[in-house]
């Protein structure tokens, strides 16, 4: 069974994602921001693969890619740190990117690095489903990888109920119609829609993202949800930071709730 | 047969590479965008606007000094003399329509040499919609006139600050914003790029250039086919109308120029058809300027319109498969052909089209070949351009 | 019954108050000029590049938005969409092949807005003939895009430095410049002014405006008649065009529309109908602005080709006699119809066509009337004065 | 007779015919420069009534028209100035202008003024022929004046003939087909021209204008005619004059070639 799965499986509801930049703030603080976030308290790690064009994303993970790039980053060296840092922790890891990415390393080769190396499940938003089913899903399953799709205040049912049925470990459940970092706080739209979705009964889990930058918003999405996935608002923090460990876990816990950060 | 497939792939090249967030606005318009092309009251409209508004048919003009100089019969289908400026008008007066019937209340777009934005930004004012154009901050810079246009159509430009603030990023953002903007907004893309159906629909708007083409050259020649066609390509619109009708028809040369910048290899150029490989740029699997690692390279051309790291899906296909000839032009080549242009025949072309007039100096023809060249748009937008390097060419 | 008459009279107005060193040129042109016209091989040729080169015929459209807020029919026709901008080229396309016809060698021109000087440039590149442009200092000032334009088509522009340093300084050197070049010389007039036979001739190159209107408004509503047709007086050469088939159906209402600058008595105008009197200018008897004394009175108008102390005799007949109606427009009356009809129908008018639009605001009508707009040019040339002064109109 | 009649009856030679600007260089120098003028030795004086758009005219007319019209000159100053010089000498004098300032005048008023003030003759360059055959000789030889007309290289033999017969007092023969002030010397054309004309026993007699500046043209031109006219060279000179009558006085000299100025 997948790190992801054991997770799911294991713990069903607060389970907080962290996505981060790989190679931001520095082109090896991989694995410190690793191993701080697990040690903070994160259920799961999404990893970011910077990229020059990343149209799903707002200015804040835009620019922490830019600087990821103009750090050295690229795919083979964050290959080999995840490969270092699994030795070293067994939380899930979720490595996100754009489909381009994936196209020139070669796709099969991208797979099977990622298997190799410890990579539990991919998210990659520029893939729609119809490319996945037609060309992907055989490769990535048999790479034994997970892979989460994400689904939309605009997506039909009929549609959830598909992303849903490719879905492997986790869905993505956008939390508004718009991308990272750009509104904040909950609606009451949005909790509708929450609803509407919780009353599906789908298969697989759900995770919040888009929009979760606190406690408050963080409670709310577990309140509709297993869990969910905060972006911006952590490279925000990391981008001041002086000493990634103490400001991760004093950032995790504001979100947890259990300290109110001054 | 070159032709687009049911999802939207030329070969192996097209698509809908789009995150989730876009999904409902391009399947709404995959299935519809055929079904209203093709009904009457859209049909009616559209051609009516073309005629009227537009100022369509273009003429397709016999340029005697420069076939004098060529040696060859050229013709230049006069896109300049559209409303606004270039070819750019007849897909936005086409997609606007295509708004109106989706019930959107609300347009962006993105441009580079600004002919775009200022072509919906007309669009949208005859219609009275909003209208947000994405302008990399180098292109505000450098088509001062156009950003001033869009000012006075009633347009927000909204400068692109990432990237090398030029196309590329100003179609980012305008792909954000849609994001964020999912139910009420349509963006009106500016080529034949984009995910599936935008280069379908919009070389079937911009067909109307190669339609005019069939009959006026028979007017002229007594023949339907010229020998050759030779069009700039950014994105590839202009490109795409002025061959749609004649894809199929082997016997005519089609001739894609892009733009070299300071060089093919000098690293600053946008000649993708050489430097490009095959990958994924604005939710379209096409050729694009990248890195080993699929990042995507910052491109350079002196001409803004052209200055875009991929090419349209079409344009990747007819090039791959060998259907049509790229030709890589210089900054320099483009603006000593803009200064002869203007000088022999009193038309002055956009730094784009500048581009297009350079192939005749680098292809091979016979002296009995009909040549068209497409006339994708008036250089007033460049004349600071122009002004800044007159010297250099004039001693 | 409006007509010329033999010596190139319309009533009192016109004529050809020449020095006797002009007399050969003014002569040769005078015997000749209906014979050319007249030549198949003339007619042929003028009439394809009209059709290739300009773009005609130039649309009429039906501006709806504006016909729904005016509350009437508003057609406008199209002249901003001829090649070059303005329908400044119809005149230059037919003098260019009159002066090859007769021999000349070399063109001079005077320009105010510049278009003149642009359509002038164009011509003479297109046939390969040196031309020397003659424009006021403050117009090359606020008229720079068509500066750059007239550099980049060969074309030499030489300042005029005296009087006011507008149009009327600009066509006193030019006709010096002629009365120094007498023999290889042809000068292109861009207005139906100077001596007789300039007016007439100039009109009838530009009748092809009202040509086109008969057909299409036909077309479009069924007669061939509008009830008003209004247009700006500068010289007043696209107001006889857009008059001319017309001139004597007395029930189409015919409204010129000259510049008022700061207002009609602030001192800073150019409100010619009002504040003119009988006198000679440039050659022709016509109305113009002087003192009690007969020194020319230096006009202002914020628009380049109306900033012109007298209208060709043409107008001036057609004013004193009542068959057309004059209305002024101040500087920012024009400014408010361009920002306006920009953001209404996405089309730029030229500063001195946005004077025309306001004469919508100003005249009576019913709502049942047909009135055509005739949309002289485009605005580009005018972009940096629109900028300049948009945030007082956007508030 | 005419004063000018009488002039070229006397005088069949070497006439000089001395252009100025009335209100240049100061409004009131009317009277000092046709008297100057007079005493130097010119035969004929042409009065230019300072305008506007001098079409006819090279820079330095124009500026001296403009200087004069600031300085505040008007026909009926200038009127009133002749009238009280005409008092003081009876040189031929010749009013040179644009026919709009006689229209705005009324023409018959204007005519008959020139009578009562002292004035001669007409030059009224952009008067033409078939105006003046239709609508004006009847009042301006009523009114008893004299009118020059011009004749250039280019006006034909036919032409000429008719011009010849309208002018009353003399022929103004344009030396090229140039604007005043705009080209120096004497060329083989144009001695060929001035010879063509000579053949051609016109009734009146003709002086040669434009280009006319020093002794060299002046002698040059009274080989081929009854004399010639000065305009701009004495302009240039009167610019920079402290006293007009000793500029005038020497300027004369020159141009005869009585002495040459230092
Ligand atoms: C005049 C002109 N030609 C060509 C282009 C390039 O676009 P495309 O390749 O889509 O025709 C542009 C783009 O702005 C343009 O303005
Ligand atoms: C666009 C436009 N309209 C009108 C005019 C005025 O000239 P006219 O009165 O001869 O039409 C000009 C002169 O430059 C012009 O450029």
């Amino acid at each position: 069974m997948s790190r992801i799965k054991k997770l799911f499986q294991e713990k069903k509801e607060d389970i907080l994602n962290i996505y981060f930049t790989a190679g931001f703030p520095q082109l090896d603080s991989t694995e410190a921001v690793i191993l701080s976030l697990e040690k903070a308290g994160a259920d799961l790690i999404e990893v970011g693969m910077p990229y020059s064009d990343p149209l799903a994303d707002g200015p804040t993970i835009q620019q922490s890619g830019q600087v990821a790039l103009s750090n050295g980053m690229t795919l083979d060296i964050l290959f080999s740190q995840i490969e270092s840092t699994r030795q070293k922790t067994e939380i899930p890891l979720v490595l996100m990117g754009y489909f381009n990415q994936v196209m020139q390393y070669g796709e099969q080769q991208f797979f099977d690095r990622c298997r190799e190396v410890g990579i539990d499940g991919l998210i990659l938003p520029d893939l729609p489903i119809y490319e996945y089913e037609t060309f992907y899903q055989d490769m990535i399953e048999q790479a034994g990888l997970d892979i989460s799709f994400l689904i939309t205040p605009q997506t039909s049912e009929e549609r959830i109920l598909k992303i849903d049925e490719l879905t492997r470990g986790f869905l993505y459940m956008v939390s508004n119609s718009s991308i990272t970092g750009a509104k904040k706080g909950i609606s009451d739209k949005q909790v509708a829609y929450f609803n509407r979705i919780n009353d599906m009964q789908l298969k697989n889990p759900r995770l919040i993202g888009f929009g979760i930058s606190d406690n408050e918003t963080f409670s709310t999405a577990c309140q509709y949800a297993n869990g969910a996935i905060i972006g911006s608002a952590y490279i925000n923090t990391l981008k001041d930071s002086k000493d990634i460990r103490e400001t991760t876990l004093e950032f995790v816990k504001m979100v947890r709730g259990e300290s109110v950060k001054v | 047969m070159i032709a687009i497939d049911q999802k939207g792939y030329y070969g192996e090249f097209g698509g809908a590479f789009i995150p989730e967030m876009l999904y409902p606005n391009i399947e709404e318009l995959r299935e519809q965008y055929l079904a209203i092309m093709a009904d009457d009251s859209f049909e009616k409209e559209f051609r009516q606007l073309l005629k009227d508004y537009v100022g369509r048919p273009s003429p397709l003009y016999l340029a005697e000094r420069l076939s004098e100089h060529y040696q060859a019969y050229i013709y230049l289908k006069r896109e300049d003399l559209n409303h606004t400026g270039a070819h750019k008008i007849n897909n936005t007066v086409g997609q606007i329509l295509m708004a109106e019937r989706l019930g959107k209340k609300r347009i962006i777009a993105e441009t580079g040499a600004g002919q775009h934005g200022v072509a919906t930004a007309t669009v949208c004012a005859l219609k009275g919609i909003e209208c947000i154009v994405y302008m990399g901050e180098i292109d505000i810079q450098r088509q001062a006139p156009n950003v001033a246009r869009m000012k006075m159509l009633g347009a927000e430009v909204r400068p692109a600050t990432s990237g090398s603030k030029t196309l590329k990023d100003a179609t980012n953002e305008a792909i954000r914003d849609w994001i964020n903007n999912p139910e009420d907004t349509h963006y009106i893309i500016g080529s034949v790029v984009g995910p599936h159906p935008y280069p379908d629909m919009v070389a079937r708007f911009q067909s109307v250039i190669s339609e005019e083409m069939l009959w006026q050259l028979k007017e002229h020649t007594g023949k339907e086919d010229p020998d050759v066609i030779i069009a700039c390509v950014g994105g590839g619109s202009n490109a795409a109308g002025a061959y749609y009708h004649y894809l199929n028809k082997d016997q005519v040369r089609l001739v894609a120029v892009e733009a070299a910048g300071h060089g093919i290899h000098s690293g600053e150029s946008a000649a993708t058809s050489v430097l490009g490989t095959k990958g994924i740029i604005h939710g379209s699997r096409t050729l694009l300027m990248q890195t080993p690692d699929g990042q995507i390279v910052e491109p350079y051309s002196i001409s803004a319109g052209l200055d875009y790291p991929g090419i349209g899906p079409m344009h990747a296909h007819l090039i791959a498969s060998g259907r049509a000839e790229a030709v890589s032009i210089t900054d320099d080549e483009a603006l000593a052909s803009a200064y002869f242009v203007s000088k022999k025949e009193g038309i002055i072309p956009a730094l784009e089209t500048a581009h297009a007039f350079s192939a005749l100096d680098k292809i091979e023809y016979d002296s009995s070949d009909v040549i068209v060249v497409n006339l994708s748009g008036r250089g007033d937008k460049d004349l600071a351009t122009f002004i800044k390097h007159y010297d250099r060419f004039h001693k």
